[in-house]
């Protein structure tokens, strides 16, 4: 039976002192993990949802991973060598490693070379649907030097190359007539996925896909301990967090702000933050002559008070930023400071900017320029926190003489407003980084265009200037230098208003031991989780 | 030996008034003033929310108050961003109002001429007008509606006019039915045999024999499901949008602080969504009982 | 015999022709939906050749997610059907006794109260009392009745069937319907001769006045809420994790899924199609005047 | 012979509610059946038959009903056990030889209806007395009593065959027999019923049955659970005459067969006159004449009278519908001017008084002042009318 009644206080004890496993790790059991919405595609290539990404993660290995604080490990590839100029990178493969059993055969495949190379073709091809190209375009080719070596040639140099080696790689037996995916491809990849990883595949039954995974008990780095994950997909978040609380799944990865309270106040749940590398902002389109003005978005910024939303909606989990970089990273510039909140120096600056007269309903005005914006949101079903946040900014920059209307869009329109035809002023949405904190592709002059992501259609020479320079650079610290200047620019310059991040929680249930968590990947460490039987029931 | 018996004495008995529990009639009574009532101050609070007087602004949001529980200043509390919910309530009857109108008249006028077309004229109108009828029908109406959100980004009035259409279907088979059981009673017969021509027969005849009790029926039902549809679409996010206020967003709103206890979030609007379509069925109901009078004893 | 062999042909060919419609509109409509997705804009041939699929039962595979479609649709399906038939079966099982007494009795001290309460149940917002449900439950009985998937050892299946059942059943309109209707029918048919004259002859009223007086409502507005159940079925679907069709068709519509949503409205016309020949034959049954 | 059944001053009202106040339906009606006999009840339609015969069954559920008069029968001994705890005390009557116990079915009317007040209130819901008289009667309708109604069209249950009607009713009144021998007993029924066809009647809807069809099949139901009294209200209405006689020979012969007690209701007195040994008259609600067949047809030339005494209304029936002989005299039809007075309007008058034509002169004052006394005029001959006061 569930008592609510325990002091958090002992709880918060309980989470820091991770408990030193004093019973033997126990293998067998079952892990059910609930996530709000449904895997759309298994294929690494193809998939870019966060849904699919942390299932793809359990089920296919990559050459090389990275793990939380930047340091590369070997998955697939046993040894690798970078060369003196940078140009070239082999990798020396591990050789017992075999694929999951396909379904009918029972003897499994070899993972050789052919595959890593079939993959790379297949990912670099023109016409694959996929958004990581633009990733992996620095990489001029790959040959194979025998059964299990590879080597890759670069165009250019690359800082801590090895880091980008982590995409996974598919079954080249499967894939012999295909050189690019589209998606409606009729393959068996789609309906049975086959990888190298930790889980073999089982079964996605059901129309809400309920994904079933057993253990593989051939991986080479060590067969995990959990010995069944279900994945079940949830329709309701609030449904998701009673289900945990009640038993019917033992992690949900990402808790709504709102429930964590009283997960925390439950002893019999831990919660473990894992600060993704994203940031939420405020985005304006600088097409329009108003919002081009700097004053007008430096007094929006100052007109909003981010630490009361911050603390009243998220229960301060989070961190006001002052730039376009999250503040975990060593990009971040700790001395640009977040523009505090002050609606009279708001007011000053619109003053200035010539905004003086006021229409009878209040809005500022000069000329014919009203101060007067449309703001596009996607619909969604769970957006109860987007709610708060845009309502409450609508209603400072009422006080400050701004006038927003809001106009709901559904989440495709709203893709293609934002994207495609730029029909919008402010947008607020957040971005999510991998390890490269490449910002170039958010603000570089050539970004922009429809189905690019500089919506903004920002230009600044300098900027470009330093984004083309801070890719060339090879060694760390002129990179750090270099972003931290970006970061002073892009402060004052404010194309975005930067909000926060927000600190990810997920919850589990005390019975699972030795959970780590990678910030984008989840479940890169699912090997060494294991779940305790005999915990007894207090 | 028969013998009759008979009374002997006789009371001289004048005239009767006699009290009787009314049984009928009460029913009436009571349901047609509940709904009366309801229907009643849905008038004042449209009025009221157009005018915009008496109430506090519902739109005006502050963070320093909010879940605040009911009190003298704020009637029913504040919801999640602050804002005073009895004003919001208030400010809500105008969001199903007039589309509640709008889908009652779409669905009622065009539910009763197909209706009746495809009665009077079954081998020639009926398989046309079912045929698309039927396509209507079978989309399931939330993803029928889901479809035209998509396609147009429409207001409430729209999303109501497509409600109506959607339950056209029902209405017209029903018309249908009734009019062919009522095209060939006597009276309607002896109407063709005066020489009454067929257009005057429908207006007259048919329309009213069949019409009274769809039409009570159909308005307050109608007016019921649209603010149900409402609340349903708003729990799917795709009703009506968040800074304008409508009981059903409200209830939609207050699912997401549903399970830590603050149930009262989303209870009462749910409670005068409850209250408010009771009585239009009760409504509908008196009335539909006292205009086709009950069966004679 | 032959008769009800020409009836089935007459009905397969209006059922095909009714697809055909249906899908001709859910194609048109999709071509013409904002936001860029794979299936779009594609003209006449590939409707057609999306027909060719549709009737030769191989549903091919879904754009958005690549796994073939029976295999997500109908499960989905079977999990509807459960849903809509138990929570059917639950509306007639509560509102008919209620229309009965309420006629029998009169509206007379007894059935008052009885028919407020299912007016109360058909004026509640459906999630909001599958909400109210789960809260109460989950509060006092320390167990949370959500669907749990077949794999699953966890919570107890019977429960987590039953209850989204009983609030689908409890929370649609049709019970406030069913009662009116029933009650009104009832006390006309109680009045007519020919249950007099059987009342007359000892024989209950009730027995001799089901056949016109609740059999006739009961068939003719049952089978005609079928497209309502399903689409009422969305909601509670959310609610309570159900993974059923409803849900299936809100996601495919998000995500622009057209040959999923196709193939969901071509099930949805199956069913309302087959409920309206059943209609037509229980009442030819009961009712033999119309013969 | 034992008497059979018994009705005492039967008075039913009903409540109008559009102008809120009661109609008379029937006043103080009331009669005597020997076992075996029969008992023609003639009168204008709408002059209270139906209502009478309907009483009886305790069929009326209009508000308020039945609020006056007792009606004794002589239920069989097993049926009285089962509505013994509703029967209050002294409910029984003894009578004739054998003093055979006769029960009063409207029993506990007076704790409902207290006559001393005037007007005379109800005191309480009227439907708890409707529900417990229902109890008492389901017991004895069908069983003891049983009834055929004007229209056989509309009495038989469209919604299933004339057969499965029939045996429905058998098997209910003799739970142990198999179905098949049920279904034997019904063909058996409807061949003493003169349908030569049982099988094809019985696969028939009512609806296709014709007229007479109907009318003997309804008998057949009305007859299958063999009871001791039937009432036939307006049995050949709606029927050609020689169908009309075919009925009333077939009533007749079933009634000598089963030893049957028949109540005959009709508008046309010639058809009851055939048959019936006591004929009441009824005019709007109130019994003007009763008495044997042949005293009110003809009225016997007794002592006191010189021309026979018989009510003005039953002489005006009489003559209204011709004879045989008459027809062979050419004689002129005499047709009552006027219609029934409607009865919301006071009742303190002869309620025949417009359309007497002996109410001239002194006699019409005494009319005019109240409604006049059951004289008995002759042994077991009653009449209503000023005429005959000495």
């Amino acid at each position: 039976m569930r008592y609510k009644g325990i002091i958090a206080l002992l709880t918060i004890i309980f989470v820091f002192t991770l408990p030193i496993a004093v019973c033997a790790q126990s293998k067998g059991g079952t892990l059910i993990y609930g996530e709000y919405g449904a895997p759309i595609r298994l294929v690494p290539i193809l998939a870019n949802d966060s849904i699919s990404v942390r299932l793809i993660e359990l089920i296919y290995g990559s050459l090389v991973f990275y793990d939380t604080n930047g340091e590369v490990f070997g998955d697939l590839a046993e040894r690798w060598e970078v060369s003196k100029d940078l140009k070239t990178v082999t990798f020396y493969l591990r050789k017992n490693v075999s694929w999951h059993p396909v379904p009918g055969e029972n003897h499994r495949q070899e993972f050789t070379a052919a595959d890593v190379i079939k993959t790379f073709e297949i990912m670099m091809h023109p016409n694959t649907v996929t958004s990581l190209q633009s990733r992996y375009n620095f990489i001029s080719g790959v040959q194979k030097l025998d059964t299990y070596t590879v080597v890759f040639t670069l165009k250019k140099p690359v800082l801590n190359v090895l880091g980008r080696f982590s995409f996974k790689i598919l079954p080249s037996f499967l894939l012999t007539k295909i050189s690019y995916l589209r998606g409606d491809e009729d393959l068996l990849l789609y309906k049975h996925p086959v990888g190298t990883g930790p889980f073999i595949f089982i079964s996605q039954e059901g129309s809400s896909a309920e994904v079933v995974l057993r253990a593989n008990e051939q991986y080479h780095l060590g067969t995990p301990y959990i010995e069944k994950i279900i994945m079940r997909p949830f329709a309701d978040q609030n449904i998701i967090t009673q289900t945990l609380l009640y038993g019917g799944i033992d992690l949900q990865v990402r808790v709504p702000p709102r429930d964590i309270s009283e997960i925390q106040g439950d002893a019999q749940f831990e919660l473990a933050p894992y600060s993704t590398l994203s940031y939420s902002f405020f985005g304006y389109n600088l097409r329009n002559p108003v919002l081009a003005i700097r004053e007008v978005r430096e007094a929006i910024s100052y007109a909003i008070n981010r630490q009361e939303m911050l603390n009243s909606f998220f229960e301060g989990r989070g961190q006001i930023i002052s730039g376009p970089f999250a503040p975990g990273s060593w990009a971040y510039n700790l001395d640009v400071k977040p523009l505090p909140f002050s609606p009279s120096e708001a007011n000053r600056l619109l003053d200035r900017a010539g905004f003086t007269e006021r229409t009878k309903d209040g809005i500022r005005a000069r000329g014919s320029y009203k101060l007067e914006f449309d703001m596009v949101v996607p619909i969604s079903k769970e957006n109860e926190t987007t709610k708060r946040v845009i309502l409450s900014f609508q209603n400072y920059l009422k006080a400050v003489g701004i006038k927003i209307n809001i106009k709901w869009l559904e989440w495709k329109t709203w893709t293609e407003n934002v994207f495609m035809k730029h029909d919008f002023d402010i947008i607020y949405a957040d971005w999510l980084f991998d390890d490269s904190f490449d910002i170039s592709s958010l603000f570089h002059s050539r970004e922009i265009g429809p189905g690019r992501n500089n919506f903004g259609a920002y230009k600044n020479p300098e900027v470009d200037a330093l984004l083309d320079e801070s890719r060339a650079t090879l060694d760390i610290e002129k990179k750090r230098t270099i972003y931290k200047k970006l970061h002073e620019i892009l402060a004052t310059e404010a194309p975005y208003t930067y909000l926060w991040t927000l600190t990810n929680y997920a919850a589990y249930n005390r019975t699972l031991r030795r959970v780590e968590i990678h910030p984008t990947r989840f479940f890169t460490y699912i090997k060494n989780w294991y779940i305790l039987e005999e915990e007894p029931k207090q | 030996m028969k013998r009759f018996y008979f009374e002997k004495e006789k009371p001289n008995i004048e005239y009767f008034h006699v009290p009787l529990s009314k049984r009928a009639s009460v029913r009436d009574v009571v349901s047609i003033g509940f709904g009366l009532f309801v229907v009643s101050y849905l008038f004042v609070f449209f009025g009221i929310s157009v005018t915009g007087t008496f109430i506090k602004d519902p739109m005006e949001v502050n963070i320093g108050a909010m879940f605040l529980s009911p009190s003298l200043e704020h009637l029913f509390g504040t919801d999640f961003l602050g804002r005073d919910i009895f004003s919001r309530i208030v400010k809500g009857t105008e969001a199903f109002f007039i589309p509640g109108l709008i889908s009652i008249s779409v669905s009622t006028t065009f539910g009763l001429l197909f209706g009746i077309i495809s009665g009077f004229y079954p081998k020639y109108f009926a398989k046309i007008i079912f045929f698309f009828l039927n396509i209507i029908d079978s989309i399931p109406r939330i993803i029928f509606i889901l479809i035209i959100i998509v396609l147009f980004n429409p207001s409430i009035y729209l999303i109501m006019t497509f409600v109506g259409i959607s339950s056209i279907p029902k209405i017209a088979s029903y018309i249908k039915s009734k009019v062919e059981v009522l095209k060939n009673q006597h009276s309607i017969e002896a109407a063709r045999a005066l020489g009454l021509s067929q257009w005057a027969i429908i207006f007259k005849h048919i329309i009213w024999l069949s019409t009274k009790p769809v039409l009570i029926i159909r308005a307050t039902l109608g007016m019921g499901e649209s603010i149900l549809i409402e609340t349903s679409l708003s729990y799917l996010g795709i009703g009506v949008q968040e800074p304008t206020p409508s009981w059903g967003n409200m209830v939609a709103m207050g699912k997401d602080f549903f399970f830590q206890g603050k149930i009262w979030l989303s209870t009462i609007p749910a409670g005068v969504i409850l209250f408010t379509i009771m009585g239009l069925y009760l409504l509908g109901d008196g009335l539909n009982s006292i205009y086709n009078e009950k069966v004679s004893r | 015999m032959m008769r009800f062999v020409r009836i089935f042909f007459k009905e397969v060919f209006n059922m095909a022709l009714l697809i055909v419609g249906v899908t001709a509109l859910l194609y048109l409509l999709f071509n013409l939906m904002p936001g860029f997705f794979p299936g779009k804009g594609q003209g006449v041939i590939e409707y057609l050749r999306l027909l060719k699929k549709l009737f030769t039962f191989q549903f091919g595979t879904s754009i958005i997610s690549g796994r073939d479609i029976n295999s997500i649709v109908f499960p989905a399906f079977r999990n509807t059907l459960i849903l809509t038939i138990g929570s059917i079966f639950l509306s007639i099982l509560i509102s008919v006794p209620i229309g009965i007494f309420s006629a029998y009795r009169g509206f007379k001290t007894y059935s008052w109260p009885l028919v407020i309460f299912s007016y109360i149940m058909s004026s509640i917002p459906v999630f909001y009392f599958g909400y109210l449900v789960l809260y109460v439950i989950s509060r006092y009985t320390g167990f949370l009745p959500i669907y749990y998937p077949q794999g699953v050892e966890r919570g107890n299946p019977v429960v987590s069937y039953v209850l989204p059942i009983l609030v689908l059943g409890f929370g649609n309109e049709s019970i406030s319907e069913i009662v009116r209707l029933i009650a009104n029918e009832l006390e006309r048919v109680m009045h007519t001769d020919y249950v007099i004259a059987s009342k007359a002859m000892g024989e209950s009223v009730l027995w001799s006045s089901v056949n016109e007086g609740i059999m006739i409502p009961l068939v003719s507005i049952v089978f005609s809420k079928i497209p309502f159940i399903i689409g009422g079925a969305v909601i509670v679907e959310h609610v309570f994790n159900w993974p059923g069709m409803g849900r299936l068709a809100f996601q495919a519509t998000l995500d622009r899924d057209l040959p999923v949503l196709i193939v969901i409205a071509f099930l949805a016309v199956l069913c309302v199609r087959v409920g309206m020949i059943l209609k037509e034959i229980l009442l030819s049954y009961i009712n033999p005047i119309e013969k | 012979m034992s008497r059979l059944a018994e009705l005492k001053d039967l008075k039913v009202y009903f409540y109008d509610q559009r102008d809120k106040r009661f109609i008379r339906a029937v006043e103080n009606v009331g009669f005597a059946i020997e076992e075996g006999s029969v008992l023609g009840v003639v009168g204008e339609s709408g002059c209270g038959k139906t209502v009478t015969a309907l009483a009886t069954m305790g069929l009326i559920e209009a508000e308020p009903g039945i609020i006056g008069g007792r009606f004794f029968f002589k239920a069989p001994q097993e049926d009285v056990k089962l509505i013994e705890d509703y029967l209050f005390r002294n409910t029984w009557m003894t009578t004739g030889e054998n003093s055979t116990r006769l029960y009063n079915l409207f029993c506990g009317l007076d704790q409902y209806v207290n006559f001393e007040e005037n007007p005379f209130t109800i005191i309480k819901d009227s439907e708890k007395w409707l529900r417990r008289s229902n109890r008492i009667m389901e017991h004895i309708r069908g069983k003891n009593i049983s009834m055929i109604f004007q229209n056989p069209g509309r009495s038989l249950n469209p919604f299933i065959t004339v057969g499965h009607q029939l045996e429905r009713t058998i098997g209910r009144f003799n739970p142990d027999r198999s179905s098949h021998e049920i279904h034997e007993m019904a063909a058996q029924w409807l061949r003493s019923v003169r349908l030569y066809r049982p099988e094809t009647v019985m696969s028939m809807y009512p609806r296709s049955l014709s007229v007479g069809m109907a009318q003997r099949v309804i008998i057949a139901i009305a007859l299958c659970s063999n009871p001791r009294l039937l009432i036939a209200d307006e049995p050949t209405i709606g029927l050609d005459t020689t169908n009309i006689y075919k009925i009333i020979e077939l009533l007749e012969t079933l009634r000598a067969e089963m030893n049957l007690t028949l109540v005959l209701i009709s508008h046309n007195i010639r058809i009851v006159s055939t048959i019936a040994n006591d004929i009441i008259v009824m005019y709007a609600g109130i019994v003007v004449e009763c008495g044997v067949r042949k005293d009110v047809i003809r009225g016997r030339f007794g002592a006191k009278h010189p021309y026979g005494a018989k009510h003005p209304y039953t002489e005006a029936l009489v003559s209204s519908i011709p004879s045989d002989s008459d027809i062979r005299k050419g004689k002129k039809l005499k047709e009552i001017p006027g219609s029934v007075r409607n009865n919301k309007r006071e009742m303190n008058c002869c309620p025949f008084l417009e359309r007497c034509s002996y109410a001239v002169g002194k006699i019409r004052k005494l009319c005019e002042s109240h409604c006049p006394e059951l004289v008995e005029v002759s042994p077991q001959h009653f009449v209503r009318c000023y005429l005959y006061y000495s």
